[in-house]
């Protein structure tokens, strides 16, 4: 056997027990494996130059070594699946008043709804990214107040909150006159959905 | 073929195996496995082997052991008896008729023999081969890939605008369009009854100054109510004298002229 | 961005995938963190191949892809206390005859094998994680079938069913026919053990 087919195989029983390890291994505790074999030292180190372009890297951290996914690649291993969902009628209503009455507690959007707001509404539209919780109010009771978000502005392509139609405008679009659909005003206190 | 003066110079060989099958029936899984143990000792491809000599071994077995009075397992017998019929068939002379065919049954046993071993093979050579957590070893600890799901939602300027539309709409239906409600107001009732009394100087009841026909149960009794009240108020005022007989008899009521 | 290094970016993002993995991930999962690449199939092989002479393996069983330890290098890996299940020659017997009849009921086993089949033979193959119930057979009595798992692929480093010990001879010598020329008259139903 030449040196290097000795080399070889002593590289394959490196690269596997690195593998199988549940920790990352010393030079101690990886000659205990492999036996004594002289100085592992550049033969790991061979080992780890020709891991270096790959998506798997070999590294030695304070003495000890192990292998390890590449830096770089770190985004391919979380997956983020979107999925589109449509804002239920009691979260568009929701945001709408937030939009227009900014900052407002949860009281008072309960108020102007005429229905109970449920907390899911509201976690429904932070998730979303378009409400944030904007201080306390300074009344009895303190109750936190929200607003919209810079994301909101975006997604609805709005400069700023004054874009947002005025009374008037409404009326004027005809989207006062409409029978609200389907859900009729509960008295305050009813729950939604 | 081996000459028979050529025997001397081989090597003694060992004593043939079927000497050695003993009785041990409880190490055996059932007929089958018991005659394929001895289809085994005739030593020749399980595809050539002789269903008759076969029979005959299962048979010698079963008589050795009930001389020796081991406990004979239900199947075992069952086996025999089918096993002896099977024999009767085969060493009959060939009915064309007969039915079933002795040949064809002895295929099949020949058949489930061969499989069985064939399993047998394969499960050795299956345990013979890698194994995972022996030979090969996946990572103990993997990171794991992580799956954050995402909700994008879907809400489009004009379901916003139309659902602001909507509230606004509910409220000022409800602040402008008041029901109406029904009640006959005390002022109304006083300026009714004042009116109707006149100048009458005639003990008249109360009930004849309501209206007729009030079909609003509830309006009615407001009637009722304001209009009491409004005698009250008009007798205070020294507009009319009240009178009545008994508790609960009809109020009477009279124009008052000083 | 020539089509090389392309292959050598999704080369090095299937790696790092398949490293962190905590299963043996199909195409379909692979694909969700890699996003849509095309067929992904030659890369994979393509990198399986690169791995062959490695002490570290990339294997594909039963359609999952997963890295291991070369099956030469146990020797360097095992410690004491890892002992392989001792299964029953009643279970290795009955996991055979799943494995080249699968799916198989009941009944079938037990017309091989010559003798009733305990439930805990069945049992003790399913803790394993090698044997699962694979639907209903559409005859008398719907009984249940049994398939192997790609788990069972896995542990004895078969790609798949077809890499079965002998699988061809015995499909060739008839062996694996489900029902034998006609049906065997033959009086069976030891119990076994």
């Amino acid at each position: 056997m030449t040196d290097e087919t000795v080399d070889f195989a002593l590289t394959r029983a490196l690269e596997s027990i690195l593998f199988a390890a549940d920790a990352p291994l010393s030079l101690t505790e990886i000659t205990r494996h492999v036996g004594e074999r002289g100085d592992l030292l550049p033969t790991l180190r061979a080992l780890a130059t020709s891991y270096e372009p790959r998506g798997i890297n070999l590294v030695e951290r304070g003495g000890k070594w192990q292998f390890q996914t590449a830096p770089d690649l770190g985004h391919f291993l979380r997956t983020s699946r979107e999925m589109v969902k449509k804002l239920s009628r009691a979260g568009v209503e929701t945001l709408a008043v937030i939009a227009y009455h900014e900052p407002v507690t949860r009281p008072e959007i309960e108020e102007i709804r005429g229905v109970a707001v449920s907390g899911g509404t509201i976690d429904v539209l932070m998730e979303a990214g378009w409400v944030r919780p904007a201080g306390r109010r300074e009344t009895p009771g303190r109750p936190l107040q929200y607003a919209t978000t810079p994301e909101f502005l975006a997604h609805f392509n709005l400069t700023s909150r004054r874009d947002l139609p005025g009374m008037a405008d409404l009326k004027a679009a005809g989207l006062l006159d409409r029978e609200p659909p389907r859900e009729l005003p509960l008295p305050l206190g009813g729950r939604e959905e | 073929m081996i000459e028979a003066d050529e025997q001397f110079d081989l090597p003694v060989r060992a004593a043939p195996e079927t000497a050695t099958l003993i009785l041990q029936l409880g190490s055996w899984e059932g007929p089958l496995d018991l005659l394929l143990t001895l289809a085994r000792a005739q030593k020749v491809d399980l595809a050539q082997i002789s269903i008759l000599a076969l029979v005959d071994q299962y048979l010698g077995f079963i008589r050795d052991a009930k001389a020796l009075s081991l406990e004979l397992a239900a199947d075992y017998l069952v086996m025999a008896a089918w096993l002896a019929y099977l024999k009767s068939l085969l060493l009959l002379p060939k009915d064309p008729e007969a039915e079933p065919d002795p040949a064809e049954l002895a295929l099949k046993l020949q058949f489930q023999l061969q499989r069985l071993e064939a399993m047998r093979e394969s499960g050795q050579k299956l345990l013979a081969r890698p194994q995972l957590g022996w030979d090969m070893f996946r990572r103990p600890n993997p990171e794991g890939l992580a799956e954050e799901k995402r909700a994008t939602f879907e809400c489009s300027y004009y379901d916003l605008l139309s659902a602001y539309g909507a509230i606004t709409a509910r409220r000022s239906r409800s602040v402008h369009v008041v029901r109406r409600r029904p009640v006959m107001a005390l002022d109304e009732a006083i300026e009714r009854l004042e009116h109707l009394l006149g100048r009458s100087i005639d003990w008249t009841e109360l009930v004849r100054f309501l209206p007729a026909d009030l079909a609003d149960e509830s309006y009615a009794r407001s009637v009722l109510a304001s209009s009491f009240v409004a005698a009250l108020e008009l007798t205070r005022q020294g507009k009319a004298t009240l009178s009545q007989g008994t508790a609960f008899a009809p109020i009477l009521l009279r124009a008052r002229h000083d």
